[in-house]
């Protein structure tokens, strides 16, 4: 009978090893390439990485077509004036008032042109006869720059604040933990519309920190704050049980600095969850903004961003429609892809993934 | 288990006092907000405004205003800057409207939430799986607003297929029918996300907990496949759900349903919210806040006792 | 989403205070009108059992405490103040005729003193008798509450100064003497006031019975002396009026009122009101119909569908004090960058009138301004002349439309020709606090004026004359400052009859400042919509200038 | 001759996953009599679970496929339906699990886990069942059955689960207990009773063993036969006192290499195969086990079939390497010559 020392049974690291992947051909290569593999094969999550691949370079071109094809910039109304649409004059916005005692209701934009203006007002005009199209691509530009900046911001803290209260754990982690919990007892979203407002008015000009009434930087900054904890808390939760593992007692007792345990140990094995909830999270503040926007308390006029344009269009949905539906749909649609790249993405690399967003 | 409830309890009224007074914070410096000359209106008498700082404490140091507006607040007399009306009274006034929206969407997002994941767990793989499973990635990426904007216009407002009526909220009491006809696109405006949502966590929670060794050790014991479906795997899957229900409840009867009651016109307390925000009117900001904090800190006390008496790893002893 | 500009008789009522001086003649025009003439016209009589009413929020229901169109309009067939105005359509609803008051007062020969009787049997709607003590009771509730309404009481004996009721709210005004038993209400004046009478119709001196708290009582309803009473309200959600028990034509000088029932909604979104009109769940929409349905209405329900278009104006102020628009020529050009009929159409749907003027229409002070026209161009050019070319404005309007996109419209325009604006867009609540600060330091805002008493001093005095100016709280937003201009105000404010020369001076007035100095950049006379369900019965509508849509006198098919 | 429970014939099982066909067991042959002890021995990954659990209807799936037959008592399980399955399961055959600590659902007692099965299997009422699960749990050995019913698993410490569980398999008086790897989790002085524990149960339950571990110390107590697997194959098959005292495949050598044993030197270090197990989706050509095998040689490219080559009839193994030859080179081995 073996009742001794069985702690080094051999057969178990072979049988770990085994177990680890039962592929011989894929031995040694990288959990990233396994990941790649993995992806490369989901061509939905790839279909969709392309269209918000392609969403991202068409808002990017915002300037491009703004000058070159629509010849008007996004913030400039064309109220009472004309365009010409197969030779004819054609008011941007229709006529109204009195004429003669008579009453006329009018206010009414252009729907869709596509081609037939020669690139004006492709997908219509607004109440001011601001080109749709221009605006929607610029509109793009500040809900994702809103939408990926803040996902950075809020990201990069909620790793910092994790690995420091993993990493430290004791009072770093209690005071950071009561940090998380406070936001979290917030209600998020009015917390947001609150800040939001509030700082609209004026700005923020405390701290030696100056931002402007109108700055994108306002938005990005109250979305990325209020979901600190959202990615932060279950980060934390992934460092807390890094740090039983071995081999980061094994980088601690070599004397390695905190610093280097933080980001060369713990940091490369949270990695991938990191990757997986910041294209989810970029998804998630695209709504927050929109929602944001819509109650006025997001992008501030006259800049437009997808929120703002339905808030300005739903005055208007039942004379224009697309005003209200056509950034609604841009909306859905960069949303959706970079949820299903996300799902993708966390399915490739971790099979049986614990990442997920709590909401 | 009773020194556990009151040590959550005592940590809620810590936190409430903490959102309370950084609410407080954030909106006790806006510029030109002055609340005296809002309640004495444009034809005020500079005694008329002395008068009403006085009565406000507004010139004492902002943690006695903190503190009278908080007094105020709980004894109930706490008054609007733009209208005088009491804070309370219109919280509890909005308070029908945003429960009867909450429960019933809770009630659809649970139920077809928790359907919607057990069909696509157990078909995972094939076609209703993938169907639902797209549904589901659509309805987490829907605006809500948006959603809620379309409904209203397709469904309510003299479009050739209108057959809803069109916003407002229609009290119980008065016309039940009427009040189930007016919330009806509400809840599922309200709730599809959260179907989704919930779907998709459940789902993957169904395919991990079928893979864990007890449900193995069942199926071993020769347990009927329905009784290890739902004494083993279900029972097991909804656990996180529980939570994750506890806690998205209590956001949205705590405000978050501000955009959909925004959208439907119902004035319930997410509404008197955003007006309050709107109005830049501190003492309903105040109100709503505590109260919407109040619900998330008690429903997450509630989580974590609900949590313990389904899973008796984490229960206190 | 558009809300009926809840300014409407804010700056009005303000407007009163300035009009104070001048009114002492004209005012008392009520005195000639027989105080017999019931205020019933052909409808009245014709009534029925309810009236569905879609609502905008009333600020308060508390008569010491109301003050916009959605507390007024409702309210008017509740409590009564001594004197009212007569319900009758068109001009004729600006006169003052008395109410619980027997006949128009006695009033001395220095106009200090004012000698009132109530009539005789009159009861609150709880069956109390009124009483004349009530009165003062009433004016003193006022003070004690810091209603926005007290300062139109300063002239009463007793209320100013540093031992005068305002300040200390103690003991009693001593400018107010009552007798009970002979049913008479004597008012002292510390100098006489043109203005009293009017000042005595309004809501703030509505009679409520001794006792009454003073705190805002709108949620637990206050006994009424009209053919109404309010049964309840639910701020923000709905009210019920009902017919006064104790009415008894008791004020034969209001009519008693059509509908038994008013179930008013509060629907804050029009589109939401617009659609209960539609479907016949109401009766009458409040909040003006939406652009975006206006096509519908107009072809659909042409015959339930009415437009007004009362005295207001909307205008661009431009700050004259600080550049570039202390430049005579860049204000010039930002007049002619402004298209009116573009902003009517596209922010307003057609609803509204183009002006030159400062005036609206129908004064008798009014005459056609034509000094200048939309030309881009030329307003270009005149920006260059200015040398201002190329310099920031900042840009001030409220962030709710259609002021938002009016106030885009404007940042647009001042963009074409030339200029950088920067655009500041503020909730209401702050927004006139905040330009009415100097040091906010705005260049070009939205602004607009609803008159509430049909006088230029108004609209010249309140808000262009240089010498109001103030560093806080300025209604003169655009500190506009023409010495000369000032000096032909200040003399025509002393001048109480409006003799046709009269008239012609206030008329070059308003060519002076809009036209020769173009302080200022007036647009629109903007118009409104009362649009009714099917039941309803059109050839009953009465508009009158003072009352609106006036609902006492509407009937059903 | 007892009776024949189990008859395994050419069973093979192949999982279609993303990467390729997985041949977890390919073609494997044993029987079981009742009252007897089968070891089946192998690495992680050598098919032993996989058999295991095929025989319970386990593994079945959308992606696997099977061949050949398993009869219990004559019927083909391979070919049950889900409800015959379910009678079999439990009642005649039913298993322990490795990992007590996962293998027990954490959100039901202990008693009520036992109580399930009886009450499925005997349609007993609920105060029968409990009284049964009692009486299991003192049977094997639970201090204070009576109360300790209602705990829940993690209020058990391992060895308790192990021995819950054990009870929870003998609930229904099965003729099969089938033990996949019962002692991995638990420490060395526990793995000795839990084991003593099914021997003595075997007895009075007079049911047959199948014991799966990668450990032949385990075993060589209480087993009858011992199957040796590599690779999804069964690579030696002999009584168990020929399996250790004449091991014939190199692999089993290994293995026997990596128990400490006192009637050899003592060595520094126990020495391990080197390598790692083959694939199972492209595995070598030839001897499964030839590319970790010190002793290869050209003829190892041909796989060599599973025959009798020693003395001892019943002894099967898969070596080309005459016996002489292995013997040699055995005792090599094992004495530590070769090792590392």
């Amino acid at each position: 009978m073996a009742t001794e020392s069985t702690t080094d049974f051999t057969l178990d690291t072979a049988a770990a090893l085994a177990a680890a992947e039962d592929e011989g051909a894929i031995e040694g290569k990288s959990p990233w390439y396994l990941a790649w593999r993995r992806l490369r094969r989901n061509y939905v999550a790839l279909a969709f990485l392309f269209v918000f691949v392609a969403i991202v370079v068409l808002c990017l071109c915002a300037p491009l077509y703004a000058h070159h094809v629509a010849h008007t910039g996004p913030n400039t109304g064309h109220l009472g004036e004309t365009f010409t649409r197969d030779g004819q004059q054609v008011p941007i916005v229709s006529k109204g008032g009195f004429q003669n005692g008579q009453f006329h209701a009018g206010g009414i934009p252009v729907g869709p042109q596509l081609w037939h203006a020669g690139g004006k007002y492709v997908l219509g005009a607004d109440n001011q006869g601001r080109d749709v199209a221009v605006r929607l691509l610029y509109g793009g530009l500040n809900s994702l720059a809103i939408g990926i900046g803040s996902a950075v911001i809020c990201t990069f803290f909620a790793m910092v604040f994790a690995l420091l209260a993993g990493y430290y754990g004791g009072k770093t982690d209690w005071i950071i933990s009561r940090f998380f919990d406070l936001i979290w007892a917030f209600p998020v979203l009015l917390l947001a519309i609150a800040l939001g407002t509030a700082l609209s008015i004026n700005g923020f000009h405390h701290f030696g920190i100056n931002i402007k009434s109108g700055s994108l930087w306002i938005p990005t900054l109250v979305i990325s704050y209020v979901l600190i904890p959202y990615i932060g808390r279950p980060l934390r939760g992934q460092i807390l049980s890094l740090r039983e593992k071995e081999f980061i007692e094994a980088a601690n007792s070599q004397g390695a600095s905190s610093l280097r345990v933080m980001f060369s140990e713990l940091l490369p094995n949270i990695a991938s969850s990191i990757l997986v909830f910041f294209t989810l999270i970029i998804a998630n503040n695209i709504l927050t903004e929109a929602g944001l926007s819509f109650l006025g308390a997001g992008v501030q006029p006259p800049s437009p961003s997808w929120g703002t344009m339905i808030a300005d269009g739903q005055d208007r949905i039942a004379t224009a429609p697309w005003l209200a539906i056509i950034p609604g749909i841009m909306i859905v649609l960069t949303v959706l892809s970079l949820n299903v790249f996300g799902d993708g993405l966390r399915d490739a690399l971790d099979p049986r993934a614990k990442v997920r967003m709590e909401h | 288990m009773i020194s556990f409830v009151i040590r959550r309890l005592i940590g809620a009224l810590l936190v409430l006092i903490a959102v309370s007074f950084i609410t407080y914070l954030i909106f006790v410096k806006i510029p030109g907000g002055d609340p005296a000359f809002r309640i004495a209106g444009r034809t005020a008498t500079a005694q008329n405004i002395e008068d009403i700082r006085q009565k406000l404490k507004l010139d004492a140091p902002f943690y006695e205003q903190y503190w009278a507006m908080m007094k105020s607040l709980f004894s109930g007399s706490l008054v609007s800057y733009s209208s005088q009306l009491n804070v309370v009274d219109q919280i509890k006034a909005g308070i029908p409207a945003t429960f009867s929206l909450c429960i019933g969407a809770a009630i659809i997002w649970l139920f077809f939430g928790i359907l919607v994941g057990i069909i696509s767990a157990v078909t995972a793989g094939r076609w209703s799986d993938r169907v639902i499973t797209v549904m589901a990635l659509i309805g987490i990426s829907l605006p809500v607003f948006w959603l809620g904007l379309m409904a209203r216009y397709l469904f309510a407002q003299g479009h050739p297929f209108a057959f809803m009526p069109d916003g407002g909220y229609v009290p119980f009491t008065s016309n039940p029918w009427g009040w189930f006809t007016h919330l009806l696109m509400p809840w599922w405006v309200l709730a599809i996300l959260f179907i989704g949502f919930y779907g998709r966590v459940l789902r993957s929670n169904i395919l991990d907990t079928i893979n864990e060794d007890y449900v193995r050790t069942a199926k071993a014991k020769g347990l009927p496949y329905k009784r290890v479906m739902v004494k083993h795997v279900l029972r097991n899957s909804l656990i996180p759900i529980v939570t994750l229900f506890g806690l998205d409840f209590a956001a949205v009867i705590g405000g978050s349903a501000i955009l959909t009651e925004t959208v439907f016109d119902l004035k319930g307390v997410g509404w008197y919210a955003a007006q309050a925000v709107q109005d830049l009117d501190l003492p309903p900001i105040m109100g709503v806040t505590i109260y919407a904090t109040f619900f998330i800190v008690l429903f997450s006390v509630v989580v974590d006792l609900m949590y313990a008496w389904l899973d008796p790893r984490i229960r206190p002893t | 989403m558009t809300k009926r500009s809840r300014l409407t008789r804010v700056v009005g009522v303000l407007a009163l205070l300035a009009a104070l001086a001048f009114l002492a003649g004209c005012g008392g025009g009520g005195n000639k009108s027989s105080s017999g003439s019931s205020g019933g016209s052909s409808n009245s009589g014709k009534t029925y059992p309810v009236l569905r009413v879609i609502w905008d929020a009333p600020d308060y229901m508390d008569p010491q405490l109301y003050y916009t169109v959605a507390a007024y309009q409702i309210n008017n067939y509740v409590w009564s103040g001594l004197l009212g105005y007569k319900h009758a359509a068109g001009p004729a609803g600006a006169q003052l005729v008395p109410y619980l008051a027997e006949s128009m007062p006695k009033i001395s020969a220095d106009g200090k003193d004012l000698k009132f009787t109530l009539r005789k049997n009159l009861h609150y709607s709880n069956g109390a008798a009124v009483k004349a003590s009530d009165f003062k009771y009433s004016i003193e509730r006022a003070f004690k509450m810091d209603s926005p309404g007290v300062g139109f009481f300063s002239a009463i004996s007793g209320v100013s100064g540093a031992n005068g009721f305002a300040t200390t709210k103690k003991g009693h005004i001593t400018g107010i003497i009552t007798n009970d038993a002979n049913r008479t209400i004597e008012l002292k004046l510390d100098h006489p006031e043109g203005d009293i009478l009017y000042i005595l119709a309004l809501e703030f001196a509505h009679v409520v019975p001794s006792g009454t708290p003073a705190s805002d009582q709108s949620t637990h309803p206050i006994p009424s002396t009209g053919p109404y009473m309010v049964q309840s309200y639910q701020p923000n959600r709905g009210f019920t009026l009902v017919r006064n028990p104790h009415y008894n034509n008791q004020i034969p000088t209001e009519p008693s009122g059509n509908p038994d029932k008013v179930v008013g909604t509060i629907i804050t979104d029009p589109v939401a009101a617009y659609q209960r009109v539609v479907s016949d769940k109401a009766d009458y929409d409040f909040q003006p119909v939406p652009n975006d349905r206006l096509p519908e209405a107009q072809s659909k329900y042409k015959d339930q569908l009415r437009i007004y278009t009362n005295a207001n104006t909307y205008y661009y102020a431009l700050n004259n004090a600080i550049p570039p628009f202390n430049n005579i020529n860049a204000r010039k050009a930002v007049q002619m960058a402004i298209d009116p009929q573009a902003i009517i159409s596209g922010v307003y749907g057609g609803l509204g009138r183009p002006t030159e003027n400062f005036l609206p229409p129908g004064y008798p002070q009014y005459k056609k301004i034509d000094a200048w026209h939309f030309d881009l161009a030329k307003a270009k050019q005149l920006v260059q002349q200015s040398g201002t070319a190329g310099q920031t404005v900042d840009v001030y309007g409220p962030n709710e439309d259609p002021s938002k996109a009016n106030t885009e419209y404007l940042a647009g325009q001042l963009t074409k020709i030339g200029y950088k604006p920067k655009l500041h867009l503020l909730s209401h609540a702050v927004y006139f606090q905040t330009i009415g600060n100097q040091a906010t330091k705005a260049q070009a805002m939205f602004t607009d004026w609803y008159q509430d008493y049909p006088h230029p001093i108004d609209w010249f005095d309140t808000l262009l004359n240089g010498n109001r100016i103030a560093k806080i709280h300025n209604n003169n937003v655009g500190n506009v400052n023409v010495p000369s201009v000032n000096k032909e105000i200040e003399a025509l404010k002393k001048i109480t009859t409006l003799t046709p020369d009269v008239n012609n001076r206030w008329a070059k007035v308003d060519s002076d400042l809009m036209a020769k100095y173009a302080t200022t950049v007036p647009y629109m006379n903007r118009s409104s919509t009362d649009f009714f369900g099917s039941k309803v019965d059109m050839s009953c509508y009465t508009f009158s200038v003072v009352l609106y849509w006036d609902w006492g006198l509407s009937c059903m098919k | 001759m007892a009776e024949r429970l189990i008859e395994v014939k050419g069973l093979k099982v192949q999982f279609a996953t993303e990467d390729g066909i997985v041949r977890a067991v390919d073609g494997v042959d044993f029987e079981l009599s009742r009252g007897q002890v089968l070891g089946i021995v192998g690495e992680s990954g050598s098919g032993k679970s996989v058999t295991a659990m095929t025989l319970l209807g386990l593994t079945r799936d959308r992606n696997t496929r099977f061949e050949g037959e398993v009869l219990y008592k004559g019927r083909n399980v391979l070919g049950m339906n889900e409800g015959e399955l379910q009678e079999v399961r439990g009642n005649e055959m039913s298993m322990i699990f490795q990992d007590p600590m996962t293998s027990l659902n954490p959100v039901y007692s202990v008693g009520a886990q036992i109580c399930e099965a009886i009450q499925i299997h005997e349609r007993a009422d609920k105060s029968t069942a409990r009284r049964r699960a009692v009486d299991l749990l003192k049977q094997v050995g639970i201090p204070n059955a009576d109360s300790r019913v209602d705990n829940y698993p993690h209020e058990f410490s391992g060895g308790m689960r192990q021995r819950a569980m054990i009870a929870m398999a003998l609930a229904c008086n099965p003729d099969v207990l089938i033990a996949d790897e019962p002692t991995t989790a638990l420490d060395v002085t526990i793995q000795a009773q839990i084991i003593e524990l099914i021997d003595r149960l075997k007895d009075e339950f007079n049911s047959a063993v199948i014991l799966i571990t990668h450990d032949l110390g385990v075993v060589a107590e209480i087993a009858d036969e011992i199957i040796v697997m590599y690779a999804g194959r069964v690579v030696e098959r002999a009584q168990t006192r020929d399996l250790f005292y004449d091991p014939q495949m190199p692999y089993t050598w290994g293995l026997l290499g990596s128990i400490p044993r006192l009637d050899r030197p003592k060595q520094e270090r126990l020495h391990s195969i080197k390598g790692t197990p083959p694939s199972l989706i492209r595995s070598p050509t030839g001897c499964k086990f030839r590319p970790r095998c010190p002793h290869a040689f050209d003829k190892c490219m041909e796989e060599p079939p599973l025959e009798n080559r020693v003395e001892t009839p019943g002894h099967l193994d898969r070596c080309w390497l005459s016996v002489a030859e292995k013997r040699q080179l055995r005792e090599r081995t094992l004495s530590g010559e070769e090792a590392a």
